[in-house]
Order: C-alpha cells, then structure tokens, then sequence
C-alpha cells in the first residue's frame, strides 16, 4: 500500500498548529480563543498519528486519545470560566478582562 | 639636679591640667596662683638646672621619660635633650613667660574665661619647652603642633566674635602648609638615617652626605618650610597680623617672644644639615633679607598698635633667618633672645596701652600718653630703642649689629644680604618711633580709663631693664671684645669665618647703621611732631603704595584667589557628591527598565499569547542557527 | 572561650528583646551587662596573654568546630593581636553604644538592643572567624541589624540612607562571596581537600591572573566597607541618618572591619597580586583622603561633615596597608583604633547637640562653649584628634601610615601628607561654627550629664592614652603585622624567583590549629 | 504490571483513593474540619508511606515510570508541600463563605499530577501527569468565584496553560516521529547513534521547552504569572509557585540528564539566555510593584532564573545546588504566602504593601516571621534561602560559569531593594496599620504551628545545612 511521506502528514499538523496559533492571536473572542487553542491541540494529535504509523506503533493513537480526554476536560472548565466571565463582564472580549496588570 | 630636667615643662603641664578640669570652679586667684605659679616654678627650676648644666661641665645631658613608640626601627621616646642652645630657649622661656604670666593675671582680670587663659598658656609653654627640649624630631614636631594648637586657642580666645576665630583658624592652617613640609622632611630623614634623633642624625649627616648633596638641600628646604610657617617668613607670613586678635599677653609670649622664633631654633638645631646644604642656607638668608624688607615696610603703614608690632616682629625674625643664611648662627640665637626681650615688652606695653585706653587699638586715636601713664612710656621707649637699634645704650643695637656685620663680612654674607639689613635697620627705625611719638606725644584723643597696676608695671620694667643691659654680655670687638653668649655657644655652633680682608672695616659699619637708626628716629620726628603735613602729603601722594603697604603687600588677597577661594568654591560646588549622581544614574536605569518591562504586563491575554509566540519562534531560530 | 564571646552577646540580644516587654529600664541594664562581660573576658584574655606575647607564637586562643562538614565549612574561631585589639575597641565601644542609647532611644528599646547586640555579635564573628565562609556568614550577619538600627531609629530620610547602606555592602559583599568560592574550588582541585579554612587556603597557588581576579573580589568588598573613593556614597548618608548609637557603631566598628579584611586576607591570600595593584590602591587611598577632606569641608550637617572625615581618614588605612612595611601596617592598626575612638567620640558629640537642640546643622549653631564649655573641651579634644595632634592617638597612627608609606611611594605620601591641611580646614570649621563664634539661636542648653561625661571622660583618656604610650598596643599588634609583612616579601621574593613552586613553608604557623 | 508495581505505586493509589473518599464524604455531608482532617491524614500517611522507601530503591514500572531516590525525594517534597498549602488552607477557607470541601479534591489531584510528573519517564507519563496538574489549577485559581479577578486569573491561566501544553505536545509528536520513541532513555538511545539531530529534533525540543518553560513562569513566559498570583486564593499561590513549578524543574533535571543535554551547547544557549532574562526580568518588573502577590510573582520568576543557573551547572553539585535550591525555596514561599493568607480577610488578600505597613508594632510575630521569609528570598545569612544561594554560586563557579553567576550576584542586589522595601514597610513606625478583621485564634492555631514549623526549618536549614546536603547528596 502506497502511502503519502510522513513530511506530508507533519506539514498538514503543522499548518493546522500554525492556523490556529494565528487565530488565537487575532481573535478577542474568549470563547473563539478556546476552540483555536483546541486545534492547535489536535494538530499536536495529528502529529502524533502520523509519527505512530510512521513507526507502526498504537503510541501515537494512545497519545492523541489523551489529547482528546484532556482537551475535552480543559473545554468543560473553560466554559464554566468563560460563564463566569460573562456574568462579572458582560462580554467576551478577552482584552475586557485586563483588570491585572503593572 | 639636672636629673628633674623633666619637671620643667610638667609643672606648666599640670597646671594646665588642673585649670582645664576643675578652672571652672576655682576663685581667679587661686586659678592665678595655679597658673602663673607653675610657670615660676618652672622658671626656678631652670635657674637652677642651669646653674648645675654650667657647673657640670658635660655638654650635654638627656633625660628620658618613657618610650613613645618603637616600630621596624623607628623609635622614639620622650626624651629631653639640654645642651647651651635648648638651655638659652628655656630660659627665655620660662622666664619671659613668667613675667607675661604675671601681667596676664592683671591683663586678664575682668575676663570670664580666666581660668581657661592660664590653661592655654600653661599648655603653651609646656609645648613650647617640649618642642626646644626634644631630643628626636617626633617629640619635637609634637611640641610644634602643641604651641600650634596653643597659638590656635588663645588668638580665638575671644571666641564670640567670628574675626577672632577666622584668625585663628588662618593661623593654624597656614602653620600647618609648612608643618606639612617639615613632616616630609622627617619622613625623609627617617628613610635615610634610620633614625629621627636629633643628635644621631647631626653625627651622620656628615659622614653620609657631601656638602651640597641634592638630598640634603630637599630636605633642608623641607625643614625651612616648617620653619617660615612657624617664624611667618615669606611666603607664609600672613597669618601673624591677624593673630594680633588675640589677648596682648599672647601676643608678647606667643607671637613675638617664643613660638614665631621656632624656626629659628629648628634652623639652628639642625645647622648641620643647613651646612651641607648651602643652596638651602642661601634660601635661608635671602627669605630673612626679603621678609625683613617687607615686612619692614608694611609696618611703616599700619595704624593699629599691634599690627606695627607685629609686622615688627615679622622683620626682626627676618634678620635672624638672614643671620642663619650667612651662618651666624649664634647672633641668631643672640638676636631671639634681645628680641624676646625687648618685642614682649613693647607688645606688653601697647597691652597696657591699648587697655587703658578701652581696648583701642588704632594709634592715630591714642596720642599725649607720655605723661599719663608715665611708667609704660618710659619702659615702651627702652624697647623701642632697642628694637630701633640706638647705638652704645641697647640690647637692640649689639645684637642687630652683629648681623649686619656678618652679612657683610662673613664668609656667606655679600653686599647684598647687607644693603637689605642695612635698609632694614633704617625703616626699623622709623616705624619704631613713629609708633612712639604717635601713641605717647601730641593731643590726648582718647582718655585713659584704667591706670595700670604692679601686675602690669613690674614686668615692664624687668624687660626694660633686660633690654638695656642683655646687650652687654656679648659686645663686638671693636668695643670691648666680650664674648660670654657665643662662647656659651661655641661648642654646639660653629663660628663664622669672616672673608679675607674685612676686618679693618667694622667699625666703619657700626657707625653707619648707628647714624642710620638715629636718622630714621629723626625723621620719624620730623614726620610726626615736628610737621605731621609732610606725612599726610607722603601718604596721600603715594596712596596706593600705602594701601598695598597696609595691606601687607596683598598677599592675603593673592592667596584668597590662588588657594582659599578656588577650595571653597570646589568644596562648596560639590558638597552633594558628584560621585553620588552616578549611583542615582544605575538606579534611574533600573526604574527606567522596570517602566518599560512593566508595560509588557498589560494584563491582556493576547499579549501574553504573543510573548509566548515570540519566545517560541526565538527559541527554535536559535536552535536552528546555533549549531555546534 | 572564643564561641562563648558570641554567644554571650546572641542570647543577651533575645533576652534584652524580650525582657524589655516588661521592663525597659532591666533591658538597657541588661544590654550593659551582657557587652560589659564581654568586655571583661576580652581584657582578661589580653592581661593574661599581653605578657607572654612573642612574634612565634602569634595565634593566642583558637576553636574549631565542624560544621558543614561537606563543604569543608568550620566553625573556627582564633585570636591573634589584631583580633585581640579589635575586639577590645568592639566592646568598649559596644558599652558606649548602650550607654548613648540610654535616653536617645525611647522607641521600641527592647527590638533596638537585639539589634545592637546581634550587630557586635556579627562584628566579634568577622574579627575572629578563620573560616572564610563563617567570616561571609558573619559579614551578613552584621548587616541586616544594622540596617534596621538605622531604618527604624534613624533620622528622618532614614529608609533611603539604610537601603544605600544595605545595598552597597551586599554588592560587594557577593562579590567576596564569588572570589571565596573561587578560591575555594581552585584550592581544592589542587589538593583534593575542599576547605574553606584560612589556614589551608593560604598556600593556594594561583596564577597572577586568577590571583588578580580573585583578590578584586575580596577588594571589593573591603574597600566598599572601608570606604574608599569613588565608592563611598553610601557612608555620608548611612552616618548622617543611623541614631547615634548607629553611627557610632558604623564608624568606630563596620569601617574597620573592611580595614580588618585587606590585613587579614587580601595580602596574606593575594600577596603578589596585591603588591602588582598596591600602586593603585595607594592612589586610591590618597583620593579618598584627598577627596574626603574637600567634601567634609562643605558640609553644613555636623554628622555628615565627620562622615566625610571619615572617607578621608579611611583612605589612611588604604595607603598604609598598600604600602607593604611594617611601619604603616601599625599605623593602619592603631588608625582603626583611634579613628574608631575619636568619629565615634564626634558622632556622639553631635547626638548630644541633637538631643538637645534638635538640629544638625551647623550654621543654626555657634557660641555653644559658653553654654557648654565640658563638651567644648570634649570636643577640642576629639575634633584635634581628627587632624591629627601629636599627642593623641590619631597622630601616632597617622604619622606611622605616612613615614611608612614614603618608603613605598613618595609622591603619593606628599599628596596625603597635604591631606593633613585641608584635615585641619574642615576639623577647625567644626569648632569654629559650633562651638565658637557667637550664638545665633537662644538656645538653653545644659552641660553634659554624668552619664554622657561616662561616655566621653572615657574616650578622651584612651585618645590621649593611645597618643602618650601606644607601645602596648603596637606589641600586641606586632605578631600579626610582621606575619602580614612576611608574606608580602615572600611575595615579592617569589616573583623574582620567576615563578618558581611555592615553597612549603608558610609564613603561617599552622600547627597550632589542630587540636 | 505486577504486584510490586502496583506496591511501588502506592503514593498515587493512596492519593487517589484519598479523593475518592472525599468525593463520597461531600455527597454524605458537607463538613469542612472532617474533609480537612481527611486531607491531613491522607497526605501524612503518603508520606510515611514513601518515607519508608530506601533512596537506593530503584524500580521502573515500565516504560511510563519510574521510581528512584530522586523521585521518591521529589514525591516527599511535595506531599509536605501539599500537606502545608493545606493546612494554611484551613483558616483561609474557614473565613470564607463558598464552598470550600471540593478544594481539597482538587488540591489532592493537583499533587497526584505533581507525584506523576515527577516519577514519569515516557512523554505519556509526563503530558498525562502535567495535564492533571494543570486541570486541576485552572479550577484552583479560579476556585473564590465571588472574587472578580479569580475568574479572570482562571481564563488566563487555561488559554495560556493549554496553548503551551500545545507547543508541548506538537514538539513531542515532532521528536516521536524522528525518533520512534517516546521513552526518554529511547530518544537519547537514539540521538547517541545519530551523531546529528535532525532539524525535527531540534524544532521538536525547542517546542517543547516553550511548554515548560511556560509551567516554571520564565521569560518570556512568565508574563501570566503575576496576574496569576494576584488572582488566585493565597494558598493556591503558593500551591503554584511551588509544587507546579518544582515538579517541572525535577521533570527537567530528568528529562535533560537521561538526554546527556549538557554536550549540546545549543541546549545550553537557549537556557543561559532564559536564565538571563528572567532574572533581570523578574527582578526588575519587581522593583516598584506594590502588590506582593505581584511582587513575588516578579520575584519567582528571577528565583527559577537563579535555579537554571544552578541546573545548567550541571554536574552532581549542580544537580544538588537545584535541589537544595528548592526545598529552600519552598519552605520560604510557602512560609510567604502563608503570612499572607493568614493575614488576609473575607473580601481580599492582603496584597498591598500598605497591608503590612507597620505590621511589625501590630503583630510583631508574623512580622518577623515574613521578615525572615523575605530575607531567606534575598539570600541573608541564617537563613536556608542564604545556603541556597550559597549552594547555587558554588556550582556556578565550580563548573566556571561566571558570565551567570556574576548576573546572579547583580540581580540578588537588585532584588535586596524591594525585599528590604517590604521589610521597610513592616517596620515602618509613623502610620498605624489599618483596623483589620477580628481574629479567630482557634482557627489560626493550625497555620501558626505551621507557620511555626517552617520557620524553624528555615533557620535550621539556615545554620545546619548538613542533614539536608547529605540526604540530597544521597538521593542523586
């Protein structure tokens, strides 16, 4: 079976990473900075599958399964702080929630 | 008992001791007692050591109280040295300083601090005799600077006016320029000689230096700094005028009998070096001849009493450094000790004066005293014969003489060391008399109000009576050949060898400045009794000169913008630190840092986002590119 | 013996913390007690010792206990003459310290002794620790109640001049701390055995390089100490605000430990390196007096006027010790003991004015012997001891550093020799607007009381003492100075032997030390 | 897994079941003191559990885990760590008004995270021990919802924590599919026989080290950790500044020497400058800070600079230096932020330096107390923070590192200014501190003891290093 070189599959991970990088840095939305964070994790999975099959080791699945359960733990927690932030601010805008500095 | 040789400078020491722990609660005349009284006993003491030092016949006797220090081969102790030179200074001394004791304890009467004045001069004289007594050259700069504090407190003893202490303190520091150089001068000595004896040090200089030796001259010159300090001999001569602020007695003892000649006594101690090192010695008597004229000068302007005694003084010890220049060591000696006489009577007298006319000190307000205080007028008038050299009668004359002819005559003397004592003694002279028939004839301008006592009157008359008759035990060979001083010295001084073919000419010298003393008596007459116009004319149509002359040829002013002002204005420029700005510099970098870094914690997340991002691409370029 | 010293003090310090909750009067008591015993054990040592002192034996008491032991970390403590003298100026001034403290202090008395105590206990720890590490230990330790003595009870910039003296003395004190590891690892690569004792560390070969590196880290923590131009701003303030018992303790004892350390390590550590910088350091020393005396001169606030006299007669100490002989390094001793004496003696005078008139400048002064003619000869006294009469202590220091020095370098010797004029510009200016002159300000003030003449009687006597007969102290100093001087001319030797092996035999008698 | 596996495991089993049982004992009844008393105990009984393991013991549970004297030390550092944010936490939840029973579960599962982070040797191990950490801390942080600034601390902290873990996690996928192992014995195997490092590698590595660098809070990636400070609850703070940071350094020290790190200069680059930076930078963003939570953030910083100073050492008395370095650091931090929760009230934290002005003429005891923690962080003698110190300039200069330790010694005077600053204040005489919350003394008998406790061992550590030298020296 012919399959594409591993350089492909990490170059595809790497674009996702850098795509969702990019966008936690442009967006203000906390929520939109939440779910850019979460991709640039499943980039890091993706990286992770291809490097497993590269070497035909279940380790890069395993990997990106922990990725998966921890992603979705963060994602549950963050709400609930995105909640909260709300009701104190009654925004979303991440740059709104700079009551600390100096 | 030459064996409590020691004793001599501690009675004065003691008293000083008990005046300045418990002076305070003593009655005036106990605290006269302890003052005067110590000095007395020190004076008894030292006819008496005297009498045994003759007797003995040794040529010298040491005495050592303790070891002072004694470190890598520099020791030193409290030792006394007598030999004929410290034996003649103690006596002056202690004797003359009796007698100024005396007359303080009646000068000083109504004064409230007068405990506290019988402490400081006690002290002095105590230093004083340390400092003539030492027998190695730490001791004696210990002496030095002791009558150099003594100096300091008694011309600031009326403290509550600033001029006084301003004086003071010029008086202490200026002294201290050439203490500076003479404390080089034992550093030198020590590096050479391994030892700051006196003695040891005059029995090696020989065998380690030549005659002229560049060693040898620094560190004479180094000496002769301490000394013109001390002695206020060109160029550090200001100072005296202005301790004329202090107490008439002090003016007599310290300024005029005993501390200004210390560098006479340094000079002459340690001859020896000054032999091996002719430049030097020439350096000596040019600086006499110059001070003397200038001195000289000065005084024919002044209008305050002391300042003309003062200035006086200057050019008397002038002629003694131009004595030790041609070598004359003796007729220095001589001359201190005529000088001692006659210069504390006069300062002593015009104390009178000045005290029975309410502390007035200009002349030109004084006048008509010759019949009110007739005692002082006439023991003022012996010592300003003296001091004014009249032939045959006065101390003055054979002491001065003597210089003048050996500043012609002597092997190191020339025409030009005489011309300037011969000037000298002519301007002397006019300034002397000028003061007497200014102060004692003409108008009363200001009434007397204290007619003085015994105190003050007894001590005159023993100084006048010194100053006529201490003349006679030296006298010159052209009258009566008598020698007892400087045969007294000639073991410890060498004598001058005069140049060839002088001899026959002494007399010839004596009585040309005999008939110049009297001209300038006489003219002193003309200008002030006979025709007071002239003089006004003389001062009007010279007015700058008399300004430059009073002001004792600017040098005050000239130091003020060479030294004192350029310090001050450095000192006071820079009294926060400059070095402190650069600290405060370090720190407004760290505050300016922490602003900028401070800016960085804006609080907003994307900022942070995009630290990270940024330290993420710098960590893997560096990475990348720094490759080992 | 030696721990006992320490010991004594550390625990009077808590206990005077503590009791004074109770009874502040039972605390100031005790704090007397605890340094005048102290006091007494160090003189009964020096009678007992002072007879027999050779120039072999130069190492009287010694105590060593390990202590971290991995690192090579002792608890030493000897007792050599500099020490001895050292500490019996600690003590003495210690007891003065309290006794100036009596009224001054109202404030929090029981926090003040703990600190005052807890400062002589870190200052007996650097004149007796052997063990380099002990001795930074102890270097600390002396600082952070130091700091607070002039923080809490200081004058009223207080903070700013504590936080300058707390900074600057760390600074260099690290840098100490880097050379001391320095050398420690140098050493013990060489021999195997990692140690940070004195003794074995001073046959350490070093090439001139690492030596002249190493020796700066130790330089800079003395000269800061000491202080010495250009790094000395930090004194005038931390004098000028520290209570009076601070600066007394600033300038009688913390001065002198930065003294202490150039004798006891820079040169016997560093010989040839310090020689190689010695002209240096005497230029930096006439700076200083130089420096000094210029800026003391101007100053109208009487602490920071004698704290500038401090800058200029610390740059004595500077020439003197660079100057390699016998002569100047006794002069450098007794000038720590007598400038101890006769600033301190100052720096109480002006507490005394400042408890009485409530200002420490002068200007507002004048016309105050009259009022108070016991502390005007108190201060004669003292402020002729600053410029250096004969007759008292300061002279006999003075003249020794500069008849010394003129063997080593003479230009610079006449440069500090004309330091003695301005010396007597700015110390005359003391008397002249203080004490002389007329008074501006109707003042009404009272004469010493009896306690601040047990204060300053004291003083006086031991300056004259000192000037009259310092023989005493030169022989219990000698043995330690002719060590110092012996390893300077070894060094000396050495380099004209082109760096040939060092030889075995040290100029240090180090057999003693074993127990 | 066999059953000695599972015995060597026990600490994680203890600490799991541990917060089990308090999950069922809140759903029983809420009851603050037995949930606390639970805590306690369960944490002491880790300890003595672990205490009784030999330092020699050396058993690998593999390939995730393994357990030696440097694992075992580090899982008993931070079970007392733990124990001690615990037990301040008492009297600083028992004023407050929220429920307090699920802090405790979440405290437990932060230093199971800890624990496994500590003993992991495999990239699983450590993303999973490090994500359980870090899960645990979000909800930590922004555990006082009443505060405002919690939830603002908690979001920051989450975006932040996840977007490193990313760069964490996609720097190990990159090394994975270079190298085919996630073993870090693997992975050095490899690079061994490699000779070169691949590109991949390289990148890989450098990502990762975003990732810790952001958990050990330095420059640049410390700019979260003040806001995160100030915002979380006190305990939690020093929860953070100790445990989170300390389980990484020991990570660190792991990872790098089973990789052999110190022969690749590059490596070592990277670390020097990160020194560098965070000293400076921390030291001076301190400066003038007038919030202490913020001003031992900034501080924090400049301490794990100084800690990499020590690691990049490296050698055994570097390696010893960082170590000591943190159990110092520890005892001082947490003895710093326990002052300041005990000194805290209902509504805020004292956090502001005029909170502690004159603090000493009020409460001359907790005064002293925070003046000797503030003094061990500047490193004066006496104290361990001094030994410490002490410790990290020597291996600094033993394996001749003097461009780091010079910086190191600006940056302690640096730093002394806004130690003393603090100090200052508390000793300030003039102004009277303001009027504060009644005490409880009951309450605050268990923090005093504690307090008590790490005071002492500050100054024992302080004046008799030796015992802890040697055991550090042993577990090495």
């Amino acid at each position: 079976m012919k399959t594409l070189p591993i350089e492909s599959g990490l170059l595809l991970a790497g674009v996702l990473f850098t795509l969702g990088l990019i966008s936690v840095l442009v967006r203000r939305n906390i929520i939109f900075m939440l779910i850019s964070v979460e991709i640039m994790l499943n980039a890091a999975g993706l990286a992770f599958i291809v490097a497993g099959s590269r070497w035909a080791q279940a380790d890069g699945q395993v990997m990106f399964i922990f990725i998966l359960t921890m992603a979705a733990a963060e994602v549950s927690v963050g709400l609930a702080l995105i909640l909260q932030i709300y009701h104190h601010l009654k925004t979303l805008d991440s740059d709104a929630a700079d009551r600390m500095n100096g | 008992m030459l064996n409590s040789l020691w004793l001599i400078p501690t009675f004065p020491f003691l008293g000083a001791l008990i005046l300045v722990l418990v002076g305070s609660r003593l009655s005036r005349q106990v605290a006269a007692r302890i003052g005067a009284g110590s000095v007395g006993l020190a004076a008894l003491l030292t006819m008496a050591v005297g009498y045994d030092f003759l007797n003995s016949g040794v040529g010298a006797y040491q005495y050592t109280a303790w070891n002072w220090f004694d470190v890598a081969g520099l020791s030193t102790s409290f030792a006394f040295y007598l030999d004929p030179l410290s034996l003649i200074f103690i006596f002056v001394i202690t004797f003359v300083g009796f007698l100024i004791h005396i007359y303080s304890v009646e000068f000083m009467k109504e004064d409230e601090g007068f405990a506290r004045f019988f402490a400081y001069l006690n002290l002095f004289v105590c230093s004083m005799l340390i400092l003539v007594l030492a027998d190695n050259l730490v001791l004696l700069y210990l002496g030095w600077e002791g009558v150099g504090l003594c100096s300091y407190l008694l011309i600031g003893f009326w403290y509550s006016e600033a001029k006084n202490g301003y004086a003071a303190r010029k008086a202490f520091i200026i002294t201290r320029v050439g203490d500076t150089a003479m404390a080089i001068g034992l550093f030198m000595l020590f590096s050479i000689f391994h030892t700051l004896n006196i003695q040891d040090i005059l029995t090696q200089a020989p065998q380690v230096w030549v005659a002229g030796t560049s060693m040898a001259v620094v560190i004479a010159f180094l000496l002769l700094g301490g000394a013109v300090g001390k002695s206020a001999q060109l160029p550090l001569q200001t100072w005296l005028p202005d301790a004329m602020a202090g107490p008439s007695p002090v003016s007599a003892l310290i300024h005029a009998a005993t501390m200004v000649t210390a560098g006479v006594y340094l000079i002459t101690r340690m001859h020896t070096i000054y032999e091996l090192a002719p430049l030097a010695q020439l350096w000596v008597g040019i600086i006499g001849a110059v001070t003397l004229l200038l001195a000289g000068c000065s005084a024919l302007t002044q209008f305050d009493l002391k300042r003309v005694l003062a200035y006086s003084t200057i050019s008397q010890i002038g002629y003694m450094f131009l004595a030790m220049g041609v070598g004359a060591w003796s007729s220095a000696v001589f001359h201190f000790m005529i000088h001692a006489f006659f210069k504390a009577l006069l300062f002593l007298g015009a104390g009178a004066v000045i005290m029975a006319l309410h502390h007035e000190h200009d002349m030109f307000r004084m006048g008509g005293l010759k019949n009110k205080l007739p005692v002082i007028y006439w023991t003022f008038l012996i010592g300003a014969a003296s001091l004014a050299a009249l032939p045959f009668v006065t101390a003055g004359f054979y002491s001065k003489d003597q210089i003048l002819w050996l500043a012609w005559a002597g092997e190191k003397g020339n025409v030009w060391f005489f011309l300037a004592a011969l000037t000298g003694a002519f301007i002397t002279a006019i300034y002397t008399f000028r003061m007497v028939f200014i102060t004692f004839f003409g108008k009363a301008k200001t009434q007397v109000s204290h007619v003085p006592g015994k105190r003050i009157t007894i001590p005159l008359v023993v100084l006048s009576i010194l100053s006529v008759f201490g003349g006679f035990i030296e006298l010159p060979h052209t009258l009566g050949h008598f020698t007892l001083f400087s045969d007294f010295l000639s073991l410890l001084l060498p004598s001058v060898s005069l140049r060839e073919g002088v001899e026959s000419s002494e007399w010839i010298l004596q009585g040309i400045a005999g008939l110049l003393a009297l001209t300038g008596v006489y003219m002193a007459y003309v200008f002030y009794i006979r025709s007071p116009r002239i003089s006004d004319e003389i001062k009007s149509s010279t007015y700058v000169l008399h300004q430059f002359w009073l002001q004792g040829w600017n040098v005050d002013a000239l130091y003020n913008f060479l030294f004192v002002r350029p310090f001050v204005y450095i000192s006071t420029l820079n009294k926060n630190d400059v070095i402190d700005k650069f600290y405060t510099m370090l720190v407004r970098a760290t505050e300016f840092f922490n602003g900028v870094f401070v800016k960085t914690q804006s609080g907003i997340l994307r900022w942070y986002v995009m630290g990270i991002v940024v330290g993420a691409i710098l960590i893997i370029t560096i990475s990348l590119f720094v490759q080992p | 013996m030696l721990p006992l010293l320490i010991i004594i003090l550390l625990t009077g310090g808590i206990a005077a913390g503590i009791i004074a909750y109770w009874n502040q009067a039972a605390c100031r008591w005790l704090s007397l007690i605890t340094v005048v015993v102290d006091f007494a054990i160090i003189l009964f040592i020096w009678i007992e010792e002072g007879l027999s002192m050779t120039l072999t034996d130069s190492w009287l008491r010694d105590s060593h206990i390990p202590w971290i032991p991995s690192f090579g970390i002792s608890f030493h403590l000897a007792l050599d003459g500099l020490s001895l003298l050292m500490l019996v100026l600690t003590f003495f001034l210690g007891i003065l310290a309290v006794l100036i403290s009596w009224k001054e202090i109202q404030y929090r008395v029981g926090f003040f002794h703990f600190n005052l105590l807890w400062v002589l206990a870190g200052i007996t720890g650097v004149f007796l620790t052997m063990d380099l590490f002990l001795f930074y230990f102890f270097w600390e330790v002396m600082l952070i109640p130091m700091y607070f003595l002039i923080g809490i009870w200081g004058h009223e910039n207080r903070q700013y001049a504590a936080y300058k003296f707390f900074i600057f003395t760390q600074a260099s004190g690290l840098l100490m701390l880097l050379a001391i590891l320095g050398l420690y690892f140098i050493h013990g690569e060489q021999t195997g055995i990692y140690s940070f004792d004195y003794f074995a560390l001073l046959n350490t070969t070093l090439s001139p390089d690492t030596a002249r590196w190493l020796m700066l880290g130790f330089l800079a923590a003395f000269i800061v100490k000491l202080p010495v131009v250009p790094l000395h701003t930090w004194l005038p303030d931390a004098h000028t605000e520290a209570p009076t018992a601070g600066s007394l303790l600033l300038a009688g004892l913390l001065l002198k430990t930065g003294a202490y350390g150039l004798i006891r390590f820079v040169i016997p550590l560093f010989p040839s390196a310090a020689q190689s910088i010695a002209p240096w350091a005497m230029l930096l020393g006439v700076v200083g007096i130089l420096y000094g005396a210029i800026q003391a001169y101007s100053q109208t606030d009487f602490k920071r006027l004698v704290a500038y006299t401090s800058v200029s007669h610390m740059g004595f100490i500077m020439l003197g010790v660079f100057s390699f002989n016998e002569l100047a390094t006794q002069g450098v001793v007794m000038q720590m003991i007598t400038h101890g004496i006769s600033t301190g003696a100052l720096f109480i005078l002006a507490g005394i004015l400042y408890e009485r008139i409530h200002t420490r400048d002068i200007t507002q002064m004048g016309g105050l012997w009259s009022k108070v003619p016991f502390m005007g000869v108190a201060a004669m006294v003292f402020v002729m001891a600053s410029l250096g009469l004969p007759g008292l202590g300061n002279f006999v220091a003075e003249f020794l550093i500069l008849v010394g020095s003129w063997q080593a370098n003479q230009p610079l010797t006449i440069l500090a020799t004309a330091g003695l004029v301005v010396a007597t510009a700015y110390s005359l200016r003391i008397m002249q607007k203080v004490y002389l002159g007329s008074s501006m300000q109707g003042y009404i003030l009272t004469d010493l009381s009896l306690r601040e003449k047990l204060i300053l009687v004291p003083m006086c006597i031991v300056i004259i003492w000192l000037g009259l007969f310092p023989q005493q102290v030169i022989n219990t100093a000698r043995s330690t100075v002719a060590n110092t001087m012996h390893a300077g001319n070894h060094a000396t030797i050495h380099q004209k032997q082109d760096q040939e092996e060092v030889p075995n035999t040290s100029a240090f008698n180090t057999e003693r030390r074993e127990p | 897994m066999t059953i000695y596996d599972m015995i060597s495991l026990a600490p994680l089993w203890i600490l799991s079941s541990a917060a089990i049982l308090i999950f069922f004992s809140i759903s029983i009844k809420r009851n603050h003191k037995v949930i606390f008393v639970i805590t306690v105990l369960s944490l002491m009984a880790d300890f003595a559990f672990v205490s009784t393991y030999s330092i020699h013991h050396l058993h690998s549970i593999e390939p995730l885990l393994v357990i030696d004297g440097f694992g075992v030390f580090n899982i008993g550092l931070i079970l007392l760590t733990t124990l001690v944010v615990t037990l301040i936490s008492y009297a600083y939840f028992e004023q407050r008004e929220e429920r307090k029973e699920e802090y405790y579960i979440l405290m437990i599962l932060a230093a199971l995270g800890a624990i496994m982070l500590v003993i992991s040797k495999h990239f699983v191990s450590l993303f999973l021990g490090l994500e359980i950490l870090s899960v645990s801390l979000y909800a930590l942080i922004a555990y006082l919802r009443k505060r405002e600034r919690s939830d603002e601390a908690g979001i920051k902290y989450l975006i932040l924590a996840a977007f490193s873990s990313a760069f964490l996690l996609f720097g190990m996928a990159l090394v994975y599919a270079t190298t085919g192992s996630m073993e870090f014995a693997g992975i050095a195997a490899w690079i061994t026989r490699a000779h070169e490092m691949p590109v991949m590698v390289i990148t890989g590595f450098g990502m990762m080290i975003v990732g810790i660098g952001f958990k050990l809070g330095i420059v640049p990636f410390h700019m979260w950790a003040p806001d995160v400070y100030e915002g979380s609850p006190a305990p939690v703070t020093a929860f953070i500044a100790t445990v989170s940071k300390g389980g990484m350094i020991a990570l660190l020290v792991r990872f790098f020497n089973t990789l052999n790190g110190y022969q690749y200069t590059t490596f070592m680059l990277v670390f020097t400058i990160l020194a560098i930076a965070s000293m400076f930078i921390g030291n001076i963003l301190a400066l003038r800070q007038n919030n202490v939570k913020r001003l031992l953030a900034y501080s924090s910083i400049a301490h794990l600079g100084y800690v990499l100073v020590a690691f990049l050492a490296g050698e055994k008395l570097g390696m010893e230096a960082v170590i000591f370095y943190l159990v110092a650091y520890f005892i001082t931090t947490l003895g710093a932020f326990g002052i300041l929760a005990t000194l805290s009230d209902k509504d805020r934290d004292a956090e502001l330096l005029e909170d502690y002005r004159g603090l000493l003429w009020k409460r001359p005891l907790t005064a002293i107390v925070f003046s000797a923690m503030l003094l061990s962080l500047a490193g004066i003698p006496l104290t361990a923070g001094f030994v410490g110190k002490f410790y990290v300039i020597a291996a600094g200069i033993h394996t001749h590192r003097w461009l780091l330790v010079i910086i190191l010694v600006i940056n302690s005077v640096i730093g002394l200014y806004y130690y003393i600053k603090l100090i200052a204040v508390m000793f300030d005489q003039k102004q009277e501190p303001r009027p504060s919350q009644d005490l409880h003394p009951l309450v605050y008998i268990v923090s005093s003891v504690t307090m008590a406790i790490l005071v002492l061992s500050l100054f024992w550590i302080g004046v008799n290093p030796e015992g802890m030298m040697t055991l550090i020296r042993s577990v090495l």
